[in-house]
């Protein structure tokens, strides 16, 4: 009875079956490790929700049809939903009616576990550039583990080729980075901002200027790039998507106290009495006692204040949301008069751009501020004041405060 | 209490007879060991693994011992304490009941605070008043004297070395 | 049976001299006890200045000439200082330019150990109807050990009555605390906000609904309280003042983690073999090995959160006074226009007192948003987006975009 508590004898990583390279097949990596492996497959099933995330893939634009305002033009606004574990990723992006036949293959770069091979026979530039219907024929398996380790040592790695260049570009080289440093930038190969560069829809992480959104925004607005144009108030739009790891290292507090993604999202667990990583890759919330307790003494205070936080950030959410939704209608009442001032337009469309980065790096940063509440709240803020400036200007280019628009949503 | 005495002496008989000793893991070959003070009895457990690394690496490590924070000094109630505990984590261990985080009951933080007091009583004199019920624990403030930072998890690469 | 494990206590309260109940003299208490007494004296010497606070007596007003506009007609206008030291309390409100002949005793009521002696004698109402000139010959001492502590015991009271009744008002009594909750309510009797009731002047903390901002406002808007009507815009203003206590206890971190005022600001110090508390009441930052590093093993870490946090709440803060102003020359703009709409001029005024109201309960808390960084950048954010508000009403209000302030500050 004892007996079988105990830990196999040694734990290091002695592989019984060699793993190829890049090997597609999570199931073959699980024999080696069948407790990462037993894991991993939860985040198929999981369905649970928390207040403000969770794992059931409910539409956001139902909880908040605020959202097909905002979105209005971009796709974004037909189909979006909450993310959930890692083994739907393939299902996911398969199935989301923001796909159609112009759809290129980048927008399986975060997907499949195939990719690592796929990069190294194609390329990624050529990867790109095939469109996702006919890539997907080479593609059938979901997130696994050759998208975070090397086979042959099981070591974290950078198998995403847009991540190297993006740490190239700011002059950094993963491989010079700690056991710990690597536990956060493993995940940066996907919870980051990106857009596709040029004809060939190249995979690119805007970080050539730092990773803060000001950095961002200032790269952007540098090459002329937009996403797509509001259907509304005709402005330039960017999309942002889930800027984890930017929002995240931005000098957040649990950064700064050398805590990675892995620690929270990955904490260890024990069965028997081995212990190690679980791979149930989910929001911590729904597993506090392991992911927070391993830190704080008093998990419920760490929940209390996670809870307090979060609804600080909606509450400060709900206010931009509102600016933003204000300067959106007016921009469009100013558009419909006889003769505004096209120029004051402009600028009017101008900060309705730069207002809504900020509001998206936020509303599509997966936390709901949790990550690094100051900075969260501090970019809101601006984003509310620039989204007021916006509905300003509108009005100064019509001419006439009866373009004002002061419904609610 | 009377329960606890009975308990006590069944682990320590059950410690005796050996039910469990000459194990890979779980280096208690006699009484007098767990009995004693000594690091290898706590740290003979693979549980009690990661504490005793974040003790060593703690600022006490050449002040104090586990038993020196954990165990009441005064003679008697040390081995109800021990027995107590004893059962509770051997029988957690053997039934594969090992809670996923590990915390002190409100019992130990009261034996510990009370071995905060036991060594610096002459410093905190002005400042603890153990008259009023509502002290606060010495390692609330002192958060990494005994345990260094918490979270510092040993890795699993690290830990069967 | 733990309870034999517990030494016996001798805390050290054994005093000499006998001190006599309320003695306004903090130099007989010192007779007892040497090291609080001399820590107490440094509050009086103290110069050092830190990024956003420190004891150097410096003009805000200097600083950020921003506050003449923002607190323009209500005295803080033309002079507002950093504050110092607890034994300069009597200097400075003696000096300050706010104080003229019509000024009531109530500005005493946070400035001397003379007062518990003075409310027991003649009530407060009777202390608050007295001339500051004439209740001033009867106050001779700074603030000192009779505002806190009960002479016999030496325990931490209310001394105050304006609290003790403020915590009836909620249902409170502070005689069941804890010495911990009293180690930050002792801090209550004067680091609140505060108002002067009817003619009486007699001094109250609005808490009724609440120690929230929200609370506060809707305390004020429901007795129709106003502190000045602020000479260019014309609304109706409160002066927010030092609310130290109520942004502290809104759920913020170190509150909900049992951390006191005491614990920062008069950390445990030694003195040849005993621990006491430091009296030198002042910026942790000037002392952050004590006052942090109990706590934070990396006061490195600490400190580097804390300059971050002060600096996004700083930059918050700038966003938001750019916001005020324009909305205060924009309703300045429309009032001047021969015919505005004066129902909607007087909701922009409603929108101007409730943006600076929050705006105030950041700035005038001395903590640079320390206290409660989530707490008080959701203030500021609200507090920006109504005074953007106010300026979209005083357009309105006009009927032309003409009078929109685009100015800099
Ligand atoms: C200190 C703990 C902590 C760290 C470190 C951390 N997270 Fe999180 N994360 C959370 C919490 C708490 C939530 C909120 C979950 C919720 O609302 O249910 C969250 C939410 C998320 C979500 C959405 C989860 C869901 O339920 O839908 C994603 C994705 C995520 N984090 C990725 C990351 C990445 C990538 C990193 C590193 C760059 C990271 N996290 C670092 C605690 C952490
Ligand atoms: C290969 C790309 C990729 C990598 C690497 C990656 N993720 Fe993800 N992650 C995704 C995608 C895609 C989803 C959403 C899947 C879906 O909704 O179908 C996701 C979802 C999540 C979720 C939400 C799960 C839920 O149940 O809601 C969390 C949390 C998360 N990832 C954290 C992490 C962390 C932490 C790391 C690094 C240790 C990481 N991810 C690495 C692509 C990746
Ligand atoms: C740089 C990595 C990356 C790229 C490129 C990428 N995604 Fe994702 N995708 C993620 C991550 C990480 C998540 C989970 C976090 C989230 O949903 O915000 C995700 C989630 C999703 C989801 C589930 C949630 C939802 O939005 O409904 C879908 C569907 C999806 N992606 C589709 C796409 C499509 C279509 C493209 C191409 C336009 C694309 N992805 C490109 C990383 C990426
Ligand atoms: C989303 C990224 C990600 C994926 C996918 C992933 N891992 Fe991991 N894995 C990690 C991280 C992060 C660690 C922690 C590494 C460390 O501490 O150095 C880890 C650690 C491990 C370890 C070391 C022991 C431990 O538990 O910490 C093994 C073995 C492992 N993973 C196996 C697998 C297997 C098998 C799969 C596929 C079923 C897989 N991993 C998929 C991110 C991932
Ligand atoms: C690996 C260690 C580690 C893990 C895991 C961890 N934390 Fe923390 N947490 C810290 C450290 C270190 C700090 C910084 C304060 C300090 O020095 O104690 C902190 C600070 C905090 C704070 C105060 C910051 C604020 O803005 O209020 C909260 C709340 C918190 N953590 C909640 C959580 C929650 C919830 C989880 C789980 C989802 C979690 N933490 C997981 C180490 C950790
Ligand atoms: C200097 C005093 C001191 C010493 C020596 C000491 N501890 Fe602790 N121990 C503490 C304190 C304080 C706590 C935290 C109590 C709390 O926060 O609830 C603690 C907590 C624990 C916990 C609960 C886990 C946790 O992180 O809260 C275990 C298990 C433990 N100690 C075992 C040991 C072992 C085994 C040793 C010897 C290797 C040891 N202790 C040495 C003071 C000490
Ligand atoms: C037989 C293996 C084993 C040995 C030997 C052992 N422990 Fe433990 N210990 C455990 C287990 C298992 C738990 C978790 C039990 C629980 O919380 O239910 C635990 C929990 C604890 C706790 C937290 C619970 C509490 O009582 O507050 C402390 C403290 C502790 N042990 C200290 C010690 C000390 C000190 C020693 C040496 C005198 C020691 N342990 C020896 C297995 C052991
Ligand atoms: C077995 C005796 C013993 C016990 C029990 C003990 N200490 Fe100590 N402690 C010492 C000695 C010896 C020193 C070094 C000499 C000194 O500074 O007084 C010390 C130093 C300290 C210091 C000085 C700063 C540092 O870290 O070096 C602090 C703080 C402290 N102890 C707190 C505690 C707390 C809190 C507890 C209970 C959790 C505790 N001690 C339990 C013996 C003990
Ligand atoms: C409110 C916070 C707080 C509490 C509670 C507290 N301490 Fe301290 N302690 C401090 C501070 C601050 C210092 C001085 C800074 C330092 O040395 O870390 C200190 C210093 C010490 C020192 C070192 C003195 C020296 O310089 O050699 C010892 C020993 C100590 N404390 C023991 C205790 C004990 C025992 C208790 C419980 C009765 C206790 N402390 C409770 C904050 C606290
Ligand atoms: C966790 C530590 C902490 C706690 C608890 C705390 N403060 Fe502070 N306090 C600070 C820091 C840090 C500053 C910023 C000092 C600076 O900018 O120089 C500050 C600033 C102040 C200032 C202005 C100091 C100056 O330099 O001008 C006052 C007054 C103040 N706090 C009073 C209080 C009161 C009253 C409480 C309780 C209601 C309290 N504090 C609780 C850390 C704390
Ligand atoms: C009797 C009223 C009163 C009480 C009680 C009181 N304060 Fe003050 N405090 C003041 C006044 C008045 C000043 C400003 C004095 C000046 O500038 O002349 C002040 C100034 C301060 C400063 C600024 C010091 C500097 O150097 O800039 C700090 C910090 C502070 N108090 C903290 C506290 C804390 C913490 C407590 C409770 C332990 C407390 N105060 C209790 C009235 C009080
Ligand atoms: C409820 C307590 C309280 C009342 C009533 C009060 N003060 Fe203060 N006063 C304080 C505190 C606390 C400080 C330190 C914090 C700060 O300056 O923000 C302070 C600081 C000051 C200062 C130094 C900083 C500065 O503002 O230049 C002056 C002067 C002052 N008060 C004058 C007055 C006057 C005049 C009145 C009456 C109109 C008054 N006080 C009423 C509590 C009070
Ligand atoms: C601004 C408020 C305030 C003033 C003024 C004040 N004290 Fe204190 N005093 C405190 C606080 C808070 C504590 C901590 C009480 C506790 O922990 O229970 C304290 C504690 C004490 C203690 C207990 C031992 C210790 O150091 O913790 C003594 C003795 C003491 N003060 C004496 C004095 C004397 C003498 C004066 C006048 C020179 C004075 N105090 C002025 C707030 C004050
Ligand atoms: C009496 C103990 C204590 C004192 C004194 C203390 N802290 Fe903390 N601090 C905590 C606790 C507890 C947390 C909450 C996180 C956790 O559970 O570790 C925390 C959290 C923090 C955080 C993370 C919160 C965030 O928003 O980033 C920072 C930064 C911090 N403290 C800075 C300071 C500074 C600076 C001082 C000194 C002026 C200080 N602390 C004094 C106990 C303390
Ligand atoms: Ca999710
Ligand atoms: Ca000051």
């Amino acid at each position: 009875m004892y007996i079988n508590n105990q830990p196999v004898s040694n734990r290091g990583i002695n592989q019984i079956f060699e793993v190829p390279a890049m090997e597609p097949d999570s199931a073959q990596w699980g024999l080696n490790f069948p407790n990462q492996y037993s894991t991993f497959l939860l985040t198929k099933t999981n369905q649970n929700r928390t207040k403000y995330g969770g794992s059931f893939p409910y539409s956001k634009l139902e909880i908040n049809p605020r959202l097909v305002i905002l979105y209005a033009g971009s796709g974004y606004d037909i189909d979006y939903n909450e993310e959930r574990g890692h083994l739907n990723s393939l299902t996911d992006v398969r199935s989301i009616e923001r796909i159609n036949n112009k759809t290129p293959g980048t927008c399986y770069s975060c997907k499949s576990s195939d990719n690592p091979g796929l990069w190294a026979k194609m390329g990624m530039a050529e990867f790109d550039k095939t469109m996702f219907s006919e890539l997907g024929k080479n593609i059938n398996n979901p997130i696994g583990c050759a998208n975070c380790h090397e086979a042959s040592t099981m070591r974290l790695v950078v198998t995403n080729p847009a991540l190297d260049e993006a740490l190239k570009s700011q002059g950094k080289d993963w491989r010079t980075f700690t056991r710990q440093e690597m536990r956060t930038v493993v995940c940066a190969n996907c919870h980051v901002e990106y857009y596709f560069a040029g004809e060939g829809k190249y995979l690119t992480f805007p970080w050539k200027n730092g990773t803060r959104i000001e950095d961002i925004t200032a790269y952007y607005d540098n090459i002329g790039f937009k996403d797509w144009q509001h259907a509304i108030s005709g402005a330039p739009m960017i999309k942002i998507q889930h800027p984890e790891y930017e929002m995240y290292t931005a000098d957040s507090t649990h950064y700064r106290a050398g805590v990675s993604c892995a620690d929270c999202h990955m904490p260890y667990t024990r069965e028997g009495a081995a212990k190690f990583s679980t791979h149930d890759v989910k929001s911590p919330l729904l597993n506090a006692n392991l992911a927070c307790g391993a830190c704080h003494r008093d998990v419920e205070y760490a929940t209390y204040r996670a809870a307090t936080i979060q609804s600080q950030v909606q509450m400060s959410m709900n206010v931009t949301e509102d600016a933003l939704i204000a300067a959106i209608k007016t921009i469009k009442a100013a558009s419909l008069k006889p003769d505004p001032d096209m120029k004051v337009l402009a600028e009017a469309r101008q900060l309705h751009r730069e207002a809504q980065m900020r509001w998206d790096f936020v509303a599509a940063e997966n936390s709901m501020g949790f990550h690094n509440p100051e900075e969260a709240l501090r970019i809101l803020l601006s984003s509310a004041d620039l989204a007021r400036q916006a509905q300003l200007k509108a009005v100064q280019a019509a001419g006439s405060p009866a373009v004002i628009w002061n419904g609610s949503h | 209490m009377k329960f606890l005495f009975i308990a006590g002496i069944f682990v320590l008989v059950a410690m005796g007879s050996g039910t469990y000793v000459n194990d890979s893991d779980m280096h208690i070959s006699n009484l007098t060991e767990y009995i004693g003070n000594t690091l290898t009895a706590c740290n003979s457990c693979h549980v009690m693994g990661a504490v005793y690394e974040s003790w060593y690496h703690g600022d006490h490590k050449n002040r104090a011992e586990c038993s020196d924070c954990h165990i009441p000094h005064d003679p008697i109630t040390k081995y109800v304490v021990k027995a107590e505990s004893g059962i509770r984590d051997v029988t957690a261990v053997i039934t594969g009941n090992v809670p996923e985080v590990i915390r002190t009951t409100e019992n130990s933080q009261k034996i510990i605070q009370g071995n905060c007091l036991h060594c610096h009583e002459q410093t905190v004199g002005n400042i603890a008043d153990s008259k009023r019920n509502d002290e606060r624990y010495c390692f609330e403030c002192h958060r990494t004297v005994a345990h260094g930072e918490r979270g510092i998890s040993l890795s699993p690469y690290q830990e069967g070395k």
